[in-house]
């Protein structure tokens, strides 16, 4: 099987998609002639000319609006928002308008578009474009988000995004665009959008993450001497409440490694959602490893003390594993 | 309840060809606000509601001027575009009075008026939000190398939000096949419009975007009409948008109860003296169309007609708890019964087989 | 002691704020010459004149970031935004410029500025005027958020908001517009932003809610045979983790009353924290009670059951005290 | 590590009244940039960098014309303004090297510039969002009594965006002192600007507020600083605000290692013709005010002056580990040091014992 990058199995799902569907259109900043600021368009111009790949003004609110309307009337546009924090122009569209207007017109009008982003920290753009903002979309009725976590997830959900008839958030974790994974780049590979799966099996504690800290939260089960269960979340809006929840029953243990702060992270709801159906099977409580409450900082030494790293993500399983409570976070030790 | 029939909204559109059609849609505008009005004080409706009384003519040229299979966008303020466009007046109030018989089968209410068959959006309630999902279907118009057109209409105070200068700009650079249509009333909300807007005559906001622009007095159905007329051909010939300010007025208050008491004295009264159903009426009268005695009988007659549509509304079942969790999403419950615009197996757009909500 | 309505607390409140301090300046559609959509500015700009009581044109995003950088140069800007969906076409400028202003400039830059909105359900206003949507701000570091049950808090949080050197949003429950309460108006009444109260004292089980809710969970815990602790949230970040773990630990018994779906309410964030916090003391499962994961319809048969009243409130409460286990939400037994 | 003096910004603002220094300070800030090229090739900067030469005279003609106690907002293309404003080369360095002693402490980046104590607000990296804080800054002034003015800096590809329609409009018609000066370098990103706005000169745009406005020759330093002169005057004078089109040209790409293939052949090397540095120095010898041989040395000097810069902000600290928690808000960690503009009590709006940032 052929290593690709993430950037490249974004690029073959949007080309592959568009080869097999007319009403398939993108639209977005320097998406066209430039081939995306992340290079995940390139060429695409070229193939399906102007009228399909369409490069807009700098005008989120607008351009997102006009995909709303595209997709109601026949189109299936996916909006490329060069970073996610750019949606805070544009909410209104997804949010309030794409959200209801199946709800609202009993069916007749639907929104079969795409918002993909680069999203997520870890390489210096500091604290107005590192953030993943799932929260601004997550849980809104009518809407949903997922995120993946290489290439292959990359494929599989943008596929499953723009086969949905209705609006769908992907957020692409912007530091594993270069990152190359195994993916065979079938065509017809789907991952359906609400489904998590199980990357590494084990007994003694399920680890829930999503995007870039799936790497993170490996790296960490490889290390500690506890038998971890890491399940890839892929959707957050719905997600997978019963392959979680039948982990959790089989483990008794359950922690989760967000890219966000406590209270915008979707480890909450998780939580909240998997004691309420494993109460009985806890055997500790329920744990989550989250950012701190602060702002991404520029400094690379900064980021990298701010960003959960394996040895800390060990060091909280470990204890949670051991002693039945995981210490208190870093920054409330050390404040 | 089945008092529309079938094919009622893109009967009633293609009816305003006739020219004592105009005049009786206006008339018959003019009574379904009055009877919202009435509604609202009877404690019929809920939340907010907003009369486009005194703007008859506007939505009526509009109608008259572009075609059933056009996309519209409009406001909250949006009961008499529905029914120009061809909604029925069943419709319009039931939607008003959350009865299942609605446009909107009573979860929209006042602000979310819709007929797709007819080509109207969920109306907008957020300020600015229709015009670039008027761009995205002029866009998908194109695209899918139709003829038809998107309208977007607003009103003046809307023309100082972010969305209008990226839509304007947006449809502008890609030439799209649309209008913008913006309802001067001289109003947003409470806010005379020379409070908020530097400018008066809005049509010079054109200039920003290399975009035609016309002015027109929209008391006058025939000027509305025909300025429209010419921009969407202009639009259907690939020559790209036009932004066309009508002139108007809204004689209720913004919203419910408002009396417009921060309106200057005698402005109402000045402007209903060019009120755009006697304009008409004068017209047709001079035109020989109608009798100068029918005026009057129509206007009667459409009232009791409106009455009719209000008592069935009322009499007519209130949605079921079902419609609460049905259509969030494709896996919801609710019959599955998307509107396939411009589809070429059908005419009207509507697909095949797929019964028409306005039925319902 | 006077009855007064939340309006008129609200009113109060900003009067005395004006009165009291020169630098206070109100900002918003309408607020001025008309006293605002829901009167909570009336007779202001007669008081203190144009500069200081702004009436904006209809650009949320303008007087947003006006009252952003106002804010900055020294001003207290208290920014009106008429339904709290309205912030969708100006969300950047709190979340993402005024929440990292001071971080960035390194507490040089500050921006002390307030924006209240009306929000939430129950009157018929439909699905894009009917949200409380808390979850747009909730948890970004930087900004802090409350919400008032009555015209008592109402005035303390305002006062305490406006008071705050940094930005705070304060979502007031639209329906308690014209509600009265039992307030004295004693101007120098602040709730801390922070603390939550505990409105209803119980040993059986600990219900937080907050907003429009507080009736609903008050009125629930009278009919219930339980013995009902009510905790008022007031504020939703930083939220009072202290005193509702101190409850919890009393109760055995959490419960979480939200005005939102699961998916964006507060109670994901309280229950897994409070989950970690007083797990050996938990009798059952913490139970969220949540709307359903759809948009509030318009009709008020329709509003009405979507709405969790008192006895669907209680009967959830007497099952979970009663078998450790609450019932499923009506939506999941009807679909 | 203390390169800067006390009152480093103000002074160096200051010094912007002579001639010589105006040309010193267009060649410190092309040296700065072509430092940071070279730094980021080197790797000491992560994320994102967006230079701005070939720009140097608007920067300098802007600092020149205004006041210390002015307020700035500008975009992520905002090195050069940062030191024509007045933060010193060591600030701007070590800031886009993540350090300590950088105008942010390290925590912002090449995006978050700043410097209060000379006007700037940390430069924005969302575009279009630093016009409406500049809104509020005007606001403060007029409110607060003071003649101060703000001043909105950005590209021409920002006036497309909502945020730049929604300022223009609510300054017009509040007759804020500010000024709106774009810097229309032809390009947004890699796109062109005839491919995303329908008009040329942008100046045509603020006809829709009823706002003056002018073209003018951004690569002559005094024709920028004469039109931001005039209309600062009125804007202090209480009559409003201005926009300003400066048509300008960025020689490198838009960001980072963009090699700017997208630029039409010869573009580049037309506009390096009316190179701004060149055009004042050229100017400077014909008046006298600087010798024809000096203008090498003067070029040297600064370049040598900016390799010290740059070796300091490398040799310079990272920020410790306490930075991540604070100054978050006012109950975190961090000394409270909140710049207080136009207090009554101290010059250049210093408050009286605060320690000023830029000597850290
Ligand atoms: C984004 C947004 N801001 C504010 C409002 C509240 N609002 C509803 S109607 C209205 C006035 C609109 O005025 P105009 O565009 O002139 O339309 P008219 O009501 O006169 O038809 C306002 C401010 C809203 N719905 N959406
Ligand atoms: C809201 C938003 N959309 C998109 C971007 C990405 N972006 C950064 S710079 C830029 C181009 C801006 O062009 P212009 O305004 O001409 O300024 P210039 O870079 O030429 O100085 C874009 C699109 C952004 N930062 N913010
Ligand atoms: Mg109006
Ligand atoms: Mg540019």
């Amino acid at each position: 099987m052929a290593l690709m990058r993430m950037r490249q199995a974004v690029l073959k799902a949007l080309d592959d998609a568009m080869a097999a569907d007319g009403d398939v259109v993108l639209m977005g900043e320097d998406i066209g002639d430039a081939g995306g600021a992340f290079k995940c368009t390139e060429g695409l111009i070229g193939k399906y000319g102007r009228d399909r790949v369409i490069d807009t003004p700098i005008s989120e609110m607008g351009f997102m609006g006009a995909a709303v309307g595209a997709a109601i009337c026949g189109l299936k546009p996916v909006v490329e928002m060069m970073f996610i924090e750019f949606a805070g122009v544009a909410l209104d569209q997804l949010t309030t308008e794409a959200a209801t207007m199946r709800y609202l017109s009993r069916g007749r009008l639907t929104v079969p578009m795409v918002m993909r982003a680069s999203a997520g920290a870890g390489q210096g753009f500091a604290c107005q474009h590192s953030q993943m903002l799932d929260h601004w979309f997550r849980g809104t009725p009518g809407l949903k988000v997922c995120v993946p976590s290489g290439a292959r997830t990359a494929y599989g959900l943008l596929r499953a995004a723009i086969d949905d008839p209705d609006p769908v958030i992907v957020l692409e974790p912007r530091i594993l665009y270069g990152e190359r994974e195994e993916f065979d780049g079938d065509p017809a590979f789907r991952i359906a959008l609400g489904s998590a799966e199980i990357t590494r099996p084990g007994r003694d504690a399920t680890l829930v993450t999503a995007g870039a800290m799936l790497k993170v939260a490996l790296a960490a089960a490889d290390k500690t001497n506890a038998d971890v269960e890491v399940i890839d979340m892929l959707s957050l809006a719905p997600w997978d409440r019963k392959t979680v929840a039948a982990s959790v029953a089989r483990t008794g243990r359950l922690i989760t490694l967000e890219e966000a702060p406590a209270g915008t992270g979707w480890g909450g709801d998780v939580v909240a959602a998997i004691t309420s159906d494993a109460f009985g099977a806890l055997k500790a409580p329920p744990h989550r490893i989250t950012l701190p409450d602060a702002p991404i900082p520029y400094s690379g030494a900064l980021e990298k003390l701010y960003l959960p790293d394996p040895e800390y993500v060990t060091a909280q399983i470990d204890a949670l594993v051991r002693n039945g409570r995981a210490p208190a976070a870093w920054w409330k030790e050390a404040s | 309840m089945t008092l529309a029939n079938f094919n009622a909204p893109v009967a009633r559109r293609e009816a305003l060809d006739s020219r004592r059609e105009q005049l009786a849609r206006m008339m018959e505008i003019r009574a379904v606000e009055e009877r919202i009005q009435r509604l609202y004080s009877e404690g019929e409706i809920r939340g907010s509601t907003h009369l486009a009384n005194g703007q008859e003519a506007v939505a009526v040229g509009v109608a008259r001027a572009t075609r059933a299979d056009d996309v519209v966008t409009c406001t909250y303020r949006g009961h008499g575009h529905a029914l120009a466009l061809g909604a029925t007046p069943l419709q319009v109030i039931a939607e008003i009075c959350g009865r299942e018989s609605g446009a909107a089968g009573g979860v929209g209410g006042s602000m979310h008026l819709m007929e797709p068959s007819v080509g109207l959006l969920p109306t907008f309630a957020i300020v600015g939000a229709g015009l670039p999902v008027a761009c995205g279907a002029a866009l998908a118009a194109r695209t899918r190398g139709t003829d038809n057109i998107a309208v977007a209409i607003f009103g003046d105070g809307s023309t100082n939000i972010g969305a209008f200068h990226e839509s304007m700009n947006f449809a502008a650079i890609r030439r799209l096949p649309m209008l913008f249509v913006c309802e001067n009333n001289l109003y947003g909300e409470y806010t005379r419009i020379e409070k908020s807007t530097p400018v008066t005559d809005l049509a010079v906001r054109a200039a920003s975007y290399a975009m035609p622009s016309a002015i027109v007095d929209g008391q006058d159905v025939d000027a509305v009409a025909e300025a429209v007329a010419t921009a969407a051909a202009r639009a259907r010939a690939g020559d790209g948008p036009t932004f066309i300010e009508m002139k108007t007025y809204r004689y209720s208050g913004h919203s419910r109860s408002d009396p417009a008491t921060y309106r200057p004295a005698g402005e109402l009264a000045e402007w209903q003296k060019r009120d755009p159903i006697d304009i008409l009426a004068a017209r047709l009268v001079g035109e020989g169309a109608i009798g100068s005695g029918e005026v009057a009988d129509l206007r009667a007659a459409t009232a009791a007609g409106i009455e009719e549509a209000a008592q069935a509304a009322l009499a007519s079942a209130h949605p079921s708890p079902d419609a609460i969790l049905s259509h969030v999403t494709a896996a919801s419950p609710g019959e599955s019964n998307r509107w396939n615009f411009w589809s070429k197996s059908t005419s009207g757009g509507r697909p095949t087989g797929t019964p028409p909500s306005a039925t319902r």
